[in-house]
């Protein structure tokens, strides 16, 4: 029986008409980065690999910026496609559909600034990475291009796990130190774990519509081997973005990573299970049963949570940035499960809200996290740390890094002149929107989640506030600190564009909402709406122009000169200008660094509060010295990492015990060996003649 | 075109004749890469002409080659040569180490050149018999090359090697019997009933009771040889104490030459048993891939982790076999190709990292990405093709067994897969991270081992690279040809 | 085809071959197994050449004698010789003890007859009740080499088995092929030579050749 | 527009030191006191301004620029609550949670003008204000929920709508929501339970702690959007959860008693918190918690009530 499998390679790609079609802009964007990848360890001199490097990243990044603006503006949804007619299970599809050309603004986003960065993170890193760090970033680049565009299952899942690959060794860039293995070994572990999962969702996929390509995949039905497709789909989708109990490998990962690395990783790899889970959600299935809408809505409210908590009480500048990502990619699937549930229960536009609502917090995400990791790297490299208990007084000696770390925290702590805010507020506008459906535990579900996210707000504040405030203000608290330089300019060039596209993300949310709901609507087919259509006079559902950022951010600018004409030119007054006095401190003249609020102390009122889910540990040592009645104490309290404590290590363990039980069938002896063949023998036979 | 077979057999039987007429090193080399080049070249030859007229037979059907035994051939040549060619670089360094007395390095050839011999032997005979006589052939001729560095140890390892494998064989002797009574009891003696052209056209009328403990025996008995498990416990001793090109030999071509018995098998019992043998594989498969996880995890000596990496990759392969649907088959064929590439070429990264640190324990070793700059790369290379990462050819066999599970409803069988294989991944990982990166120790010598050890490195490495990423026409027709062999009447 | 006579004789020296496996199991000391191991392959060739007689099928006179003189006689030889060489003294008896390790092969033996119970008749005089015989030497064949420790007691093991497969050719189908069965009979002897120079030089390198010594090699 | 404008931030401007010496002048008349005469807020406000700033030696140009920020976010707050009219001069559908944030934006600018100074007291302020801050959002936002249910927006002043109808167009649960609300609020502006605004005992001292350092114009600035923080939470209450107003804000004369009315109901207000403060002694610090979640979980219930009744419609 032989399959239908011809020979030879036939590529369908459509005759472009003008030069400048996006498709033409995408492969481009391919090749350049694929070049780049493999360029950019020849050069022996590491300033010019990092260079050619950053170039080659930036062109792509450009290039596939300017194709998704492209294809957004003309509404196209070009293919491309190079199909071995050998076997149908290899195949390179790629296609520029609107979740793809949002994927592919982020990614511009990040991959610009990551790029002109990468440069001058090198040159002032004190140990010297790895020398693929450069090519290694270009390959994870190219590979979350790839997913970001694939149209058929194999390319999907090569691109993925390739980018899991670049992932693993840039974690491991500086793998002379112990921690920078350890932590590289669980996230490529955890990794293939995703990839895995996915494997097996598209296989069942597979099995279910006999094909591998994403066009035969539109709006199934919740057949069971759909279910398992969702469930394993999700679960592998969650570990990728961390979400909260498969999060174990993503703070050391984006902490031993180079900066640069881990703003890519945190800014635009964890954004492809996103954007995956988007594809899911609004193309691949059709609305499915409730069950699914609460199980990504608890996951995410539960991260958001979780997520801020144990980064407030971080004192580890990038492990804080880390957990804070957990919190944000929460918010995103809480706003995709809450879509999911609204398509479930037929109220399409506010669906398209919320999906709306969980892009554009993709984007802003992605500008100010990359902002804060850049900034972080700048820190670690002056300031030579990033425990935030040796740094303080920073905003001194590094004025415009400390400025740029600020716009970020404001961004990221969702406070309204900037695009935090926005996004946010279009989650609410969806959540008060759900309170007008049916259906008591869906109701009870909103209103929790309204709360949590409240509190996770509020969390932020404090988190962020701790952050900038330790590590940058105050006297600095270690030799280290009070030596930094500011970077150099050309590393804030990058700073000063992502804090701009913070501003002007903010002000261009109205056009940018508009643009997402009219590329969802294409997708998700008009089902009939039965709640808004109804309350006529509800006027949940804004406008496009009922926000308007503008009016915000000039309301308050104009609000400012009140107070500056009152106070008659003494604010304005330049620093150096401004009379100096010593701080208040009871009458103690000398203030030092050890009387001012720890990374610890600021995070202990919350600490204590939320004891029992924190767990936190004290730990004094007293060390006796000369004046026996002032012995050395040294005190610190830590906080147990609950789902590694009570789920990574019981399993790691149970694993390598029964492991290691299981090695003693083979101990040695000949004898033994023979008598499993008799074993095995006797069995079968014994089956063989019981049976019919 | 009908003598090629002649050719095909002649040509490393030669060399090992040429090899152990001289006493010089330099001609016994020589010797020996011109027969594996040759040998190569017939085997793509022979390959080549079944693929496109079909199959070749000799000596009025004495000697018959199909497609599936094309595959065997075509591994056994490439292989081959790729370990000739290491073995130069690779014994020179153990003489110059003094591991054992030059002139014990013409028996090394003789015997590996009729190693060769006999594994091409057991893919071109028609009879069962002579099969079986040909893989006890391979048996006996590895038996000195297991036991080469005459050590306590490597004694041990061939003493078991031989004891065990004659056991399975023994059975397999049986199995091999009772068929040939089934099928006298269907023609009548005097006609050629061990043939397999003949046995394959009355593989309907046989007698199911008769063929089912045959296929027990057989399963059992070549079962052993191909390191099934529970059957497998020879194994990491036999492949951790030879030669590193014989272990590369041993994992990547012998224990195909014993699956290939048992796809034999199979053809010929299916028809009547139904789904008995596709149980049985699917049952030995996935305990073979059970059995090796634990091994893989808590690994001390990197060539008993390679080892039994090849008792894991011989159970998927079985478990694809099992699962019998055309495209199972069409992933399970592939893998058989696929894993003897790829394992051999990690067993020749261990040969340099054993010559290069001299020990064989892996938290020994570290650095070995800046102490040996091209085998560091391949070592990590290797690690993400044998554990089956995308963009290296064994990811499309492992996803196509996937695939076909999932089609054929298997939910449990391919859950236990792909959790097994995320398990060996994880110990694999672990493993290799602590080799490859850290500080080498001071004052080791940063360059290769020898030119030609990362010759037939990067030979393989093609391989993996360009097979995972497009898949020549012609090689899968051959795949396509040799499933229907096996699943002829489903 | 053969007298209802000849077929009781056949199926005696059948059951005798059955006993001696019995009485090599239960010997304590290497050279009376190896004799009694030459005795059940004469009395195989015996059994060859009297199915050739009755049967008329001449040509399994030759494999007859080539058992007489290969397992009869050389094949002993031989391992009386690496015995001396190798200076062994008594083999302590197996851990299972003499008698459980007879009453493990009495339940081998019900388990071949009831694999074999449902198989076809076979055309052959010597019937069915052959095949169970000869898939119990196997059987028993396997379970020596699984209990005795010496290497040289695992060596006759193994050809305790290939005995059984022998009966067992003998039985279903006067023997396989010509070329199969001199092949068989070739590799036999070969596996012999080989096990024997193994021996040597695991005596030379452990000084003794008791398996347990042999473990070395574990996890 | 730009009239309704100037005149809401005028009236706000002007109502805010008055209710802060009002509230002075109430807890004094409890202590038996005679309390400050009614302008003195005027007065302080023009000494601060006449005076000059002196930093901290480690101040950056946050700590500069912080006082203005926080007063720009309280005025642009409180442009969205109906006070001079009943419509908020900029008020829209969604103002609700840009209120709450706008509120968090003047937090963070004061938690981080007292950390700059490097003052030991600035960083306990700073610490204890996010905490306190932290817990009372989700009540805030929850004792909102009540009205929106009802009303189907999210527009403080058009939320209050279903109120005119008549009080039985509205859940009962409307009651819980604002006594929820009243607890938050004053924890929010810092009053007794949570925080004393009148010590400077540095164990006790919270918002007091991070504006330690501030001196002239900055500290008058502090205090003017602290009163204009009052003025912003107190008219919430006034004219969103009891917006009856006898006046009829259509005429000129009209909409003048309206906004007089509505002046009067936030001087009761303060006058009844201020009561309740003289009454209360301040709570340990690891108490709030125990108050700040009580409130939530009666706005919250609040909230659920009148979601189930009331939603769907």
């Amino acid at each position: 029986m032989r399959l239908p499998w011809g020979a030879g390679w036939t590529s369908s790609v459509p005759r472009g008409k003008t030069a400048l079609e996006p498709l033409t802009l995408l492969q481009l964007a391919i090749s350049v980065l694929l070049l780049t990848t493999l360029a950019a360890p020849v050069p022996t001199a590491r300033r010019t690999r990092s260079l050619v490097a950053a170039t080659g990243i930036a062109t792509g990044g450009l290039l596939a910026g300017a194709s998704a603006m492209l294809a957004i503006q003309t509404g196209q949804a070009p293919d491309f496609r190079i199909t071995s007619a050998t076997t149908s299970v290899l195949a390179f599809h790629l296609r520029l559909d609107p979740l793809a050309s949002f994927a592919l603004l982020a990614f511009a986003i990040v991959s610009i600034a990551v790029a002109l960065s990468l440069p001058a993170y090198e040159a002032r890193t004190k140990e010297a990475p790895s020398r693929g760090t450069g090519s290694m970033l270009s390959l994870l680049f190219l590979s979350i291009l790839l997913v970001a565009t694939a149209h058929h299952a194999t390319t999907l899942l090569a691109a993925w796990e390739t980018m899991s690959l670049a992932g693993y060794f840039l974690v491991t860039a500086r793998h002379h130190n112990e921690s920078a293995q350890r932590a590289g070994s669980t996230y490529f572990v955890l990794a293939h774990i995703t990839g895995a999962l996915l494997f097996a969702s598209f296989a069942a996929l597979y099995a279910q519509t006999g094909s591998f390509d994403f066009d035969s995949y539109q709006h199934l039905a919740a057949t069971p081997l759909v279910t398992i497709a969702f469930v394993t789909a999700f679960l592998g989708l969650a570990a990728k973005a961390g979400l909260i109990p498969l999060h174990g490998w993503l703070p050391n990962a984006y902490r031993e990573a180079p900066a640069p690395a881990s703003a890519a990783m945190s800014g635009i790899m964890s954004k492809m299970a996103v954007f995956l889970m988007l594809r899911y959600a609004v193309q691949f299935l059709a609305p499915g049963p409730a069950w699914w809408g609460y199980l990504v809505l608890t996951l995410g409210a539960l991260s958001m949570l979780i997520g801020i908590l144990y980064a407030l009480q971080e004192s580890d500048l990038k492990r804080l940035l880390a957990y804070s990502s957990i919190e944000n990619l929460g918010i995103i699937f809480t706003a995709i499960g809450l879509g999911m549930l609204l398509l479930t229960s037929g109220a399409t536009t506010l669906a398209i809200l919320a999906f709306a609502a969980a892009i554009l917090h993709t984007l802003n995400h992605a500008t100010f996290k990359t902002l804060l990791f850049l900034a972080s790297g700048h820190v670690e490299n002056e300031a030579g740390t990033l425990d935030m208990d040796q740094l303080g007084g920073l905003a001194k000696r590094m004025r415009w890094t400390s400025a740029f770390f600020l716009v970020g925290a404001i961004a990221i702590s969702a406070l309204p002149p900037l695009n935090g805010f926005v996004s946010e507020w279009l989650l609410y506008q969806s959540l008060v929107g759900t309170l007008h459906q049916s259906g008591a535990v869906l109701l009870t579900v909103t209103l929790a989640t309204i709360s949590i996210m409240a509190l996770s707000g509020g969390l932020a504040v404090a988190t962020f506030v701790k952050a900038q405030g330790i590590t940058f203000h105050a006297l600095p608290r270690s030799e280290k600190a009070a030596q930094a330089r500011e970077a150099p300019t050309s590393a804030l060039i990058p700073l000063a564009l992502l804090a701009l596209a913070c501003a002007g993300l903010a002000l261009a949310a109205p056009s940018l909402l508009a643009a997402t709901q009219l590329a969802l609507a294409t997708e998700i087919p008009a089902l009939p709406d039965a709640a808004t259509t109804t309350s006529t006079d509800l006027r949940i559902l804004p406008t496009s122009t009922s926000l308007a950022p503008l009016a915000v951010l000039a309301t308050i600018a104009i609000l400012c000169i009140i107070p500056i004409i009152l106070a008659r030119g003494k604010v304005t007054r330049s620093m150096a200008a401004q009379p100096r006095g010593p701080v208040w401190a009871c009458g103690w003249r000398a203030t030092r660094a050890r009387a001012n609020y720890t990374s610890l102390a600021m995070a202990k009122p919350l600490r204590m509060m939320f004891s029992t889910m924190l767990v936190p540990v004290r730990l004094v040592q007293r060390a006796p010295t000369a004046d026996v009645l002032r012995p050395m104490v040294s005190f610190d309290s830590k906080v147990t990492p609950l789902v590694e404590r009570f789920v990574y290590e019981p399993i790691a363990h149970l694993t390598f015990l029964f492991a290691g039980r299981l090695r003693i069938i083979q101990k040695g002896s000949i004898r033994v060996y023979i008598a499993y063949i008799l074993f095995v023998l006797v069995a079968l036979l014994a089956y063989v003649s019981v049976t019919p | 075109m009908t003598d090629i077979l002649y050719y095909l057999l002649a040509a490393p039987a030669l060399t090992a004749i040429a090899a152990g007429l001289t006493k010089s090193q330099r001609f016994q080399e020589m010797a020996n890469l011109v027969g594996a080049s040759v040998t190569l070249v017939l085997g793509a030859i022979v390959t080549y002409a079944v693929v496109t007229t079909g199959p070749q037979s000799a000596a009025g059907s004495f000697l018959y080659a199909d497609a599936l035994s094309a595959l065997l051939i075509l591994v056994v040549s490439l292989i081959g040569f790729a370990c000739a060619m290491y073995s130069i670089g690779y014994m020179r360094h153990e003489v110059h180490e003094d591991h054992f007395p030059a002139a014990r390095l013409r028996l090394y050839y003789v015997l590996f050149h009729a190693f060769v011999f006999t594994m091409l032997l057991v893919a071109v005979s028609n009879n069962l018999g002579i099969m079986w006589i040909s893989i006890e052939g391979t048996t006996l001729a590895s038996a000195f090359l297991v036991g080469f560095y005459r050590q306590e140890t490597s004694l041990e390892a061939a003493w078991k090697y031989l004891i065990i494998g004659s056991v399975g064989i023994t059975l397999a002797l049986f199995g091999t019997i009772l068929v040939y009574f089934s099928a006298v009891h269907v023609l009548g003696p005097a006609s050629g009933a061990l043939e397999w052209t003949t046995l394959i056209q009355i593989a309907g009328q046989l007698d199911p009771l008769v063929l089912k403990i045959a296929f027990v025996f057989v399963l059992i008995g070549y079962g052993t040889k191909a390191g099934l498990a529970p059957m497998h416990t020879w194994l990491p001793d036999a492949h951790s104490q030879a030669p590193t090109p014989v272990s590369a030999m041993l994992s990547a071509v012998l224990l195909n030459c014993a699956l290939y018995g048992i796809l034999r098998f199979h053809a010929i019992v299916s028809p009547t048993l139904g789904s008995f043998s596709n149980t049985l594989l699917i049952l030995f498969g996935l305990v073979s891939l059970g059995i090796a996880v634990p091994f893989v995890l808590i690994a001390k000596d990197y060539k008993r982790l390679l080892a039994y990496s090849s008792v894991e990759h011989v159970g998927i392969i079985a478990l694809a076999i099992g699962i019998g649907t055309p495209l199972a088959l069409f992933g399970g064929l592939l893998h058989i190709f696929n894993h003897a590439i790829a394992k051999s070429l990690m067993f020749f990264v261990a040969g340099n990292l054993n010559a290069k640190y001299g020990t064989r324990r892996i938290d020994a070793i570290r650095g070995a990405l800046l102490a040996l700059p091209a085998t560091g790369i391949i070592l990590l290379a290797g690690f993400l093709a044998i554990t089956g990462s995308p963009p290296f050819s064994v990811f499309v066999s492992e996803f196509t067994i996937l695939n076909a599970g999932f089609a054929s409803g298997h939910y449990v069988a391919v859950t236990l897969y792909l959790l097994f294989l995320l398990l060996i991944f994880a110990g694999f990982l672990m493993s290799m991270s602590r080799m490859a990166f850290g500080k080498p120790p001071e004052g080791m010598p940063r360059r290769e081992v020898s030119p030609w050890n990362t010759a037939a490195m990067v030979f393989l490495l093609a391989f993996v690279v360009v097979m995972g990423v497009y898949l020549p026409a012609f090689f899968v027709d051959l795949l396509h040809q040799a499933g229907a062999v096996i699943a002829v009447v489903k | 085809m053969t007298t209802p006579l000849q077929t009781d004789i056949l199926t005696g020296l059948t059951a005798l071959v059955l006993i001696m496996t019995f009485i090599m199991v239960s010997h304590k000391s290497l050279t009376p197994t190896i004799r009694t191991y030459a005795y059940q392959s004469i009395l195989l060739s015996i059994l060859a050449f009297l199915v050739g007689l009755f049967t008329g099928e001449h040509q399994i006179w030759i494999i007859a004698v080539v058992t007489l003189v290969l397992k009869g006689f050389a094949i002993p030889k031989l391992l009386n010789y690496i015995i001396d060489r190798l200076k062994i003294r008594r083999e302590r008896e197996s851990p299972l003890g003499i008698p459980t390790s007879l009453l493990a092969c009495g339940l081998l033996v019900l388990l071949a007859y009831a694999a074999t119970s449902r198989l076809p008749q076979a055309e052959t005089s010597l019937g069915r009740a052959s095949l169970g015989v000869s898939l119990s030497v196997v059987l028993i064949g396997v379970f020596i080499m699984a209990t005795r420790r010496k290497a040289v007691t695992q060596t006759i093991g193994l050809l305790v088995m290939e005995n059984g497969m022998f009966l067992a050719a003998l039985s279903l189908t006067y023997g396989m092929p010509l070329i199969v069965e001199l092949g068989v009979a070739f590799d036999v002897l070969v596996a012999a030579i080989v096990l024997g120079i193994l021996l040597f030089n695991i005596n030379q390198t452990f000084d003794t050749i008791d398996t347990r010594q042999m473990e070395r090699l574990a996890e | 527009m730009i009239i309704e404008l100037t005149l809401q931030l005028g009236l706000v401007l002007l109502a805010a030191p008055l209710l802060l010496t009002l509230a002075k002048k109430t807890k004094a008349f409890w202590q038996s006191r005679q309390g400050p005469r009614l302008l003195q807020g005027y007065y302080d406000l023009v000494k601060l301004l006449r005076k000059d700033i002196l930093l901290s030696e480690h101040a950056t140009w946050i700590f500069v620029a912080a006082p203005t920020i926080i007063l720009a976010c309280y005025l642009t707050a409180s442009t969205l609550v109906p006070i001079a009219r009943p419509t908020a001069p900029l008020g829209f559908v969604g103002d609700l949670f840009l209120l709450v944030y706008l509120l968090a934006t003047a937090r963070f600018f004061m938690a981080l003008g007292g950390l700059d100074p490097a003052s030991p007291f600035g960083g306990l302020g700073s610490s204890r204000e996010v905490t306190f801050a932290a817990l009372i959002e989700p009540g805030l936002l929850v004792s909102f929920l009540t009205l929106v249910a009802v009303s189907g927006t999210t527009s403080l002043d058009a939320m209050s709508a279903p109120l005119h109808a008549g009080i039985l167009a509205v859940p009962p649960t409307l009651a819980l929501a604002l006594a929820a609300l009243l607890v938050l609020i004053v924890a929010e502006l810092n009053r007794v339970p949570v925080d004393n605004p009148a010590t400077h005992l540095e164990l006790t001292m919270v918002h007091e702690a991070m504006v330690l350092e501030h001196t002239g114009p900055n500290l008058a600035f502090i205090e003017l959007a602290n009163g204009v923080k009052h003025a912003v939470l107190l008219a919430i209450v006034a004219t969103v959860f009891v917006p009856w107003n006898p006046a009829d804000p259509t005429t000129l004369l009209g909409g003048l008693a309206w906004s007089f009315v509505t002046l009067a109901k936030m001087a009761l207000l303060m006058v009844l918190i201020a009561t309740s403060e003289s009454w209360m002694a301040k709570w340990r610090v690891f108490r709030v918690p125990e108050l700040t979640t009580i409130a939530f979980l009666l706005a919250f219930l609040a909230a659920l009530g009148s979601v189930l009744a009331y939603g769907g419609t």
